[in-house]
């Protein structure tokens, strides 16, 4: 999906009220790490996740040589040669791929990390500042969820001057709020507990507070908020670049897709031009997804798939 | 009452399946209860009490499972129960009131459609005659009729768990099981709600298995009652007897909980006050103070339940350390 | 009564900050894009035209707060200015003609994608550990994991370009005049298959993990308990207190969800070359049409406030909770 | 009506006897949204004292403000109106903003929820470090360990589950390890909000033996709040009784549920499940206290109606008082506060009220 909600599968995976998990299901948070390296939806995900990074980090010693070259004879399906063929204009599509992996890569984590450090920046904020401030930022988060995204981004990217850096603020503006959304609940929900008066009665400095007390016991929402933004990144920047409104000359996969749809690889036939890049965001985001649901599974383990199915009395 | 026994639980045993590992939940308990007769429950959370309610209701959701014993209602197994019949049995025979009343109430739909239910599934009502059926109970229970188009959000706790008492008597069932009816209620609403469930009770003639941590409760309502801890009985005797000469310690701990309103101030001991401090080991754990945190099949420690009077069981003998000392 | 007023009061703030961006947009980045666009369509402009668009473009001389009282008369006036790359028709005249279409694709598949994917959700929860379980999910949640426009270009290639069954491009057959017949009917059918589909492929996962989600925390309520109790049939517990009461996060992640789903139509139109809005936004931006850019981004805002208006109208029918207050 | 101040004041003690002397406590909670005025009165001119080295209790049912007034002497909440005294000085006046470190050395806090008040992200040790450390109580790491190993036997555990989780106590446990956090600073005073509520009904007995013991052995002064009025009576040397945001009734413990004067107190009281109560409580006779309680305007008691003045305090007995008209000097007569000439009744119906022995109060 290319403009997805970045709080879409969070919000959804973790209800606001955390008064349906039961007293039994309270698990350390020590464990998080744990239990996330034994799911095995969190191995295939990072496996897929450490795969693309390698390669991405590898690149240029896998395929040498700036990848937008015209290296060889026009649309010419994978071969042993060219192992997924060539674009309509003669370039090498595996290495078009494999270079189009660190831009969006980059750009995605960029956008991820961003979105939610914002994110986060203003639900502590709301948590720790309260009402007046609380009601302010959560009146902007709830107004920019609502603009749809995909026409803002156009109208924000079409202003900006273009470039990769045009489409990271772009990305990042308009996908801050759905993780500020998330992490303001969360964050106002533990601000509430007790411990936290218990801290402020002992004499704790509020600061401290906020970053002793309060986020160590965020670190699972944060990380799925962070893997939502990620998935979020990667697909909006793919969409934006599908539109032209990326910077044509930078290889991605985004980019790869404009120029497969531009050159017409849907009616002549060129499959091998489109597949592979589209495939690859799939594949990352799937990963993603997957490692986000172990995230789920571990801190909530009334998700999980049960594999024997008791007769329901 | 009559002594004839309407329930009968047969060393029943349930077991909560982990993900390597098993709990004893309910460990090789029987009891019965007669005809008209008021059965408590005694124990704390977490000890299998409201799993017993479950069982016996057939409420026990996947990793649980009872694994040995019987249940016989009325001369019936109700543990052979299947599918279609057994949802039939459901209030009809049994009902259950639960311990928090907004929760057991279904929030979107009025009181009246919960009540109409009741009476459309087992009775094939029309719609309207369930609905006059639904304003005769609630006046049962003295809640204007006009409360049947009301959500439950918009009544008081007090009343909520009225309500949930008139769906319970809707089908007239002969044994109610009330788990923890009023624990989320304050104590004057608390109060009338028992007065209440003790009235319809001596009017209709039902049975019932109330279960509580409160000792002082279920002593007033009781006719004869049980002490459970981890997932064990203890102690069993008529109530009064019971409240007058507890045999157990574990029972005398429960009872201590709540100070007396009158008479002198005198010191009570608690469990961790004795055993948990005197003793931390493990070897010598007499009921379980020092259970392991995980519960993991502690009560194997707990000896069968033993008649020592007529009519009057205890799992042991008392240990004369835990007793309520005069200061 | 009061929410819904709170509502509205919350969408008319929204409107009036996507106005209000459309406003400082041009105004404040750095002007070349404008420059060029009027560079580019000066020549083919009648004067009044190019006054109103350097009106709404903020490059006439009068005070700010001028320029921005009779930019939002303007909006609510439905004068948006003339499109560059349709030129000479006006904006407002460019979406009016073509928002029809999207709504027609973003809401049969929206609504195609919300019945079915909370339907299999229901069912899911409800047999835990079941086929419907264990299989559908990760399934679904790698085929949304495809960006929109890729999904729709792999459904054109194999059952457009490659198959043949399916026409690929526009949303009737070419020559045929809009009318109420059959066979129009049926052509506007054919063609709107492949785009929906790729859209509901992408959105339906979601859905169904959302519901399945809710439904087993909703499934662990008292309340469910109390109903199994009472003897009521499977179904009617299933339906009228688990999923009845498991639908109200869903209603409002539906409202939340429109923004998203447009965004994928217009991705989607733009592969099938399907007449909506989101095609015409490929074209706004090749064309460098600043104007239609902002008139689509205010248009598409303001359907999805009105839509999510209706949804919190939805809403408080299906929550008694909220009408008291 | 304003009510004559000498009145209503409870004899006042000097003020070295008194740990913390609470006067016209009022907190308002604004309801609604940001621009919404209205506001909901939680707590309304509460007085009080808590004399040095003693247990006050506060009963009242949920909702009758009591946790308010435990949280604004922590000074979580900000009261709306009021004054606190502590050591001399009326901190609301002299630390504005926030509490001073002083106040939080003073005055500390143990709260209901045993699961909810110990962050699931720190060892136990850190709940005592903490403490011991902000306040200067220990500076090295060795001076830490021993402290908060002293600390732990204190309060009946054992050193070596400081370094254990929260989750891997038990509840009991855990209400212990949040007296020991309080203990830390060394304070004067402990404000304990319903510190059993939550807890196993089998260890509760043992906390509030804790609590009596600091008491006897630490000098140290506490309001325990509770809604039970048996754990009220068995530990609290005073009790007070919060209706509806406002104290209704106080004295000492036992005296006070001896002869609970104020109908609410009554009604509460009679509603407490006691077995070993020869005296069943009379339908009749509680019907008439719901009432007076619940719908003030159709007091029973005529001449008695609270809902047009306030009633204001009288004494009824040593150190009881209670605030309700059907013992101001007009209505009752000057022998038998209870006794009305206008409801000949009443003497009858009082008779058969759920005290078993009711002594007419001096």
């Amino acid at each position: 999906m290319s403009v997805t909600n970045p709080s879409e599968t969070v919000a959804q995976a973790t209800p606001d009220a955390p008064a349906v998990v039961p007293a039994s299901d309270r698990r350390p948070r020590r464990g998080l790490l744990r239990g996330i390296l034994g799911n095995r939806k969190a191995a295939f995900g990072a496996a897929v996740l450490l795969l693309f990074g390698v390669v991405a980090l590898a690149a240029p010693l896998l395929a040498p040589g700036n990848p937008s070259l015209i290296t060889a004879i026009a649309s010419q399906p994978p071969s042993l040669e060219h192992l997924l063929g060539t674009t309509a204009k003669g370039q090498d599509v595996l290495a078009l791929t494999m270079h189009g992996a660190r831009t969006s890569l980059l750009v995605g984590f960029v956008v991820g990390a961003a979105a939610t450090l914002v994110g986060l920046l203003v639900g502590v904020a709301s948590a720790y500042f309260g009402r007046v401030i609380d009601d302010l930022l959560s009146l902007v988060t709830n107004v920019f969820l609502l603009i749809p995204g995909l026409p803002l981004l156009v109208i924000l990217a079409a202003f900006l001057p273009p470039g990769i850096g045009t489409v990271v603020v772009v990305l990042i503006i308009t996908g801050w709020a759905g993780s500020a959304r998330v992490l303001r609940s969360q964050a106002l929900s533990i601000r509430s507990k007790d411990f936290v008066a218990a801290a402020v009665v002992t004499g704790e400095h509020p600061l401290r507070i906020m970053f002793r007390e309060i986020l160590p016991n965020m670190a699972s929402i944060v990380m799925s908020t962070f893997l939502a933004c990620v998935i979020f990144g990667i697909g909006a920047q793919a969409g934006l670049e599908f539109l032209g409104l990326g910077d044509a000359s930078v290889v991605s996969w985004g980019t790869n897709l404009y120029w497969a749809s531009n050159d017409g690889a849907l009616f002549t036939g060129a499959w091998w031009a489109f597949a592979p890049s589209g495939l690859c965001i799939a594949l990352v985001a799937f990963a993603l997804a997957m490692v986000n649901y172990a995230v789920d599974e571990v801190t909530n383990p009334r998700l999980r798939t049960t594999k024997k199915g008791r007769t329901r009395a | 009452m009559s002594t004839t026994p309407i329930l009968e639980v047969t060393n029943l045993r349930v077991e909560y399946h982990g993900d390597n590992r098993q709990v004893v939940a309910v460990n090789d308990v029987s009891f019965s209860i007669g005809e008209g007769e008021i059965f408590g429950l005694a124990g704390e959370s977490g000890c299998g009490k409201s799993t017993v309610a479950n069982a016996i209701m057939r409420l026990l959701k996947d990793p649980a499972e009872v694994t040995h014993g019987q249940i016989r209602f009325k001369g019936r197994d109700l543990l052979a129960l299947r599918g279609e019949e057994l949802r039939r049995f459901r209030w009809k025979e049994i009902a259950m009131i639960f311990q928090s009343a907004m929760n057991s109430l279904n929030p979107v739909m009025t009181i009246g459609s919960q009540m109409v239910d009741i009476f459309t599934t087992h009775e094939g009502l029309s719609v309207k005659q369930a609905r006059s059926r639904s304003a005769e109970l609630l006046r049962l229970v003295s809640i204007d009729p006009v409360r049947l188009d009301s959500y439950p959000h918009q009544l008081s706790g007090g009343m909520r768990q009225r309500a949930v008492i008139a769906m319970a008597l809707a089908l007239e069932p002969s044994l109610l099981i009330m788990d923890e009816p009023t624990t989320a209620l304050d104590v004057v609403v608390q109060q009338e709600i028992m007065a209440q469930i003790s009235d319809l009770q001596r009017q209709l003639g039902f049975s019932v298995l109330f279960i509580t941590h409160d000792m002082s409760l279920m002593v007033e309502l009781s006719h004869r009652m049980a002490v459970m801890h981890s997932g064990r009985l203890v102690e069993m005797a008529d109530a009064e007897l019971m409240f007058a000469s507890p045999l157990h310690p574990y029972t005398l701990s429960l009872m201590n909980a709540f100070p007396p309103l009158t008479g002198p101030r005198i010191r009570l001991t608690g469990l961790s006050d004795s055993v948990r401090a005197a003793d931390g080991s493990s070897g010598s754990c007499s009921f379980h103070v020092s259970c392991p945190p995980d519960r993991a099949n502690c009560s194997g420690n707990i000896p069968d339940l033993r008649e020592v009077e007529p009519g009057r069981f205890v799992a042991e003998h008392p240990r004369p350390s835990i007793e309520g000392t005069a200061a | 009564m009061r929410f819904i007023v709170r509502r509205l009061a919350f969408y008319l703030l929204a409107f009036w900050v996507s106005i209000t961006l459309n406003f400082l947009l041009p105004r404040f980045m750095p002007g070349d894009p404008v420059t060029r666009m009027f560079a580019q369509a000066a020549n083919k402009m009648q004067p009044h035209q190019i006054e109103q668009l350097r009106q709404l473009f903020g490059l006439d001389e009068r005070p700010i707060w001028q320029q921005y009282l009779s930019y939002v008369h303007n909006i609510f006036t439905g004068q948006m200015g003339v499109s560059i790359s349709r030129f000479p028709t006006p904006v407002a005249e460019v979406i009016g003609s073509q928002i029809g279409w999207t709504l027609l694709l973003g809401g049969t598949a929206l609504v195609i994608a919300v019945v079915i994917g909370n339907l299999l959700g229901i069912l899911a929860a409800w047999r835990r550990g079941g086929v419907l379980d264990s299989v559908f999910p990760p399934i679904l949640v790698f085929v949304g994991s495809f960006p929109y426009f890729w999904l729709a270009m792999a459904a054109l290639y194999l059952f457009g370009v490659v198959l043949g069954w399916f026409p690929i491009r526009h949303a009737f057959d070419a020559g045929m005049t809009p009318e109420l017949s059959w066979t129009f009917i049926a052509s506007i059918a054919t063609h709107l298959f492949l785009p929906a589909l790729t859209i509901v492929l992408v959105s339906i996962g979601g859905w169904m993990l959302g519901m399945r989600n809710t439904m087993i925390a909703t499934t662990a309520e008292d309340y469910i308990l109390m109903a199994e109790a009472k003897g009521l049939t499977n179904n009617r517990i299933m339906f009228r207190y688990a999923a009845r009461n498991a639908m109200l996060p869903s209603v409002t992640a539906f409202g939340m969800s429109f923004g998203f789903i447009v965004g994928g139509a217009l991705l989607t139109e733009v592969v099938f070359a399907y007449p909506g809005v989101g095609y015409q936004l490929l074209a706004a931006v090749q064309g460098l049409d600043y104007p239609l850019m902002q008139g689509i981004f205010l248009t598409i805002t303001a359907a999805v406030l009105v839509a999510n208006f209706l949804v919190d109208i939805v809403y408080v029918r299906l929550d008694p909770r909220v009408r008291v207050s | 009506m304003t009510t004559n101040t000498g009145q209503r004041r409870p004899r006042t003690a000097p003020i070295d006897d008194v740990s913390v002397r609470v006067r016209g406590l009022t907190k308002d909670f604004p309801l609604g949204g940001l621009f919404s005025r209205r506001s909901m009165r939680a707590v309304d001119n509460v007085d009080f004292d808590i004399p040095r080295g003693t247990i006050v209790a506060l009963v009242g049912e949920s909702g009758s403000g009591k946790s308010t007034v435990a949280r604004a002497l922590a000074r979580l909440e900000r009261p709306t109106a009021g004054s606190i005294v502590v050591g001399g000085r009326d901190v609301l006046k002299t630390e504005k903003s926030a509490a001073s470190r002083r106040y939080r050395g003073t005055v500390q806090m143990v709260f209901q929820d045993p699961f909810g008040s110990l962050n699931p992200a720190h060892r136990v040790e850190h709940f005592l470090e903490r403490p011991l450390r902000i306040h200067g109580k220990a500076r090295t790491r060795q001076e830490v360990r021993r402290q908060s190993a002293e600390l732990m036997r204190t309060v009946g555990l054992t050193e070596d589950m400081l370094d254990s989780y929260p989750h891997e106590l038990s509840g009991g446990q855990r209400q212990r390890v949040s007296i020991a956090r309080a203990l830390a600073v060394d304070p004067e005073i402990i404000l304990a909000d319903e510190p059993t509520s939550m807890l196993d009904v089998s260890v509760r007995i043992g906390i509030l033996n804790l609590m009596a013991r600091l008491r006897d052995e630490r000098g140290i002064s506490m309001l325990f709040i509770t809604h039970d009025l048996a754990s009220a009576r068995y530990v609290a040397d005073t009790t007070l009784v919060m209706f509806a945001g406002a104290l209704v009734e106080g004295g000492e413990s036992l005296e006070l549920m001896q002869n609970p004067s104020h109908p609410y107190t009554r009604l509460l009281l009679s509603a407490v499940p006691d077995p070993a109560r020869t005296v069943r409580y009379d339908p009749v006779q509680r019907a008439r206290l719901r009432q007076a309680v619940l719908a003030p305007t159709a007091c029973p008691w005529q001449g008695a109606d609270c809902s047009a003045t306030l009633p204001v305090r009288h004494t009824v007995g040593p150190d009881h008082w209670v605030r309700c008209h059907l013992y101001s000097p007009q209505v009752s007569s000057a022998t038998n506060p209870l006794l009305t000439d206008s409801d000949p009744d009443l003497e009858s119906n009082l008779d058969a009220a759920p005290v078993p022995t009711r002594k007419a109060a001096r």
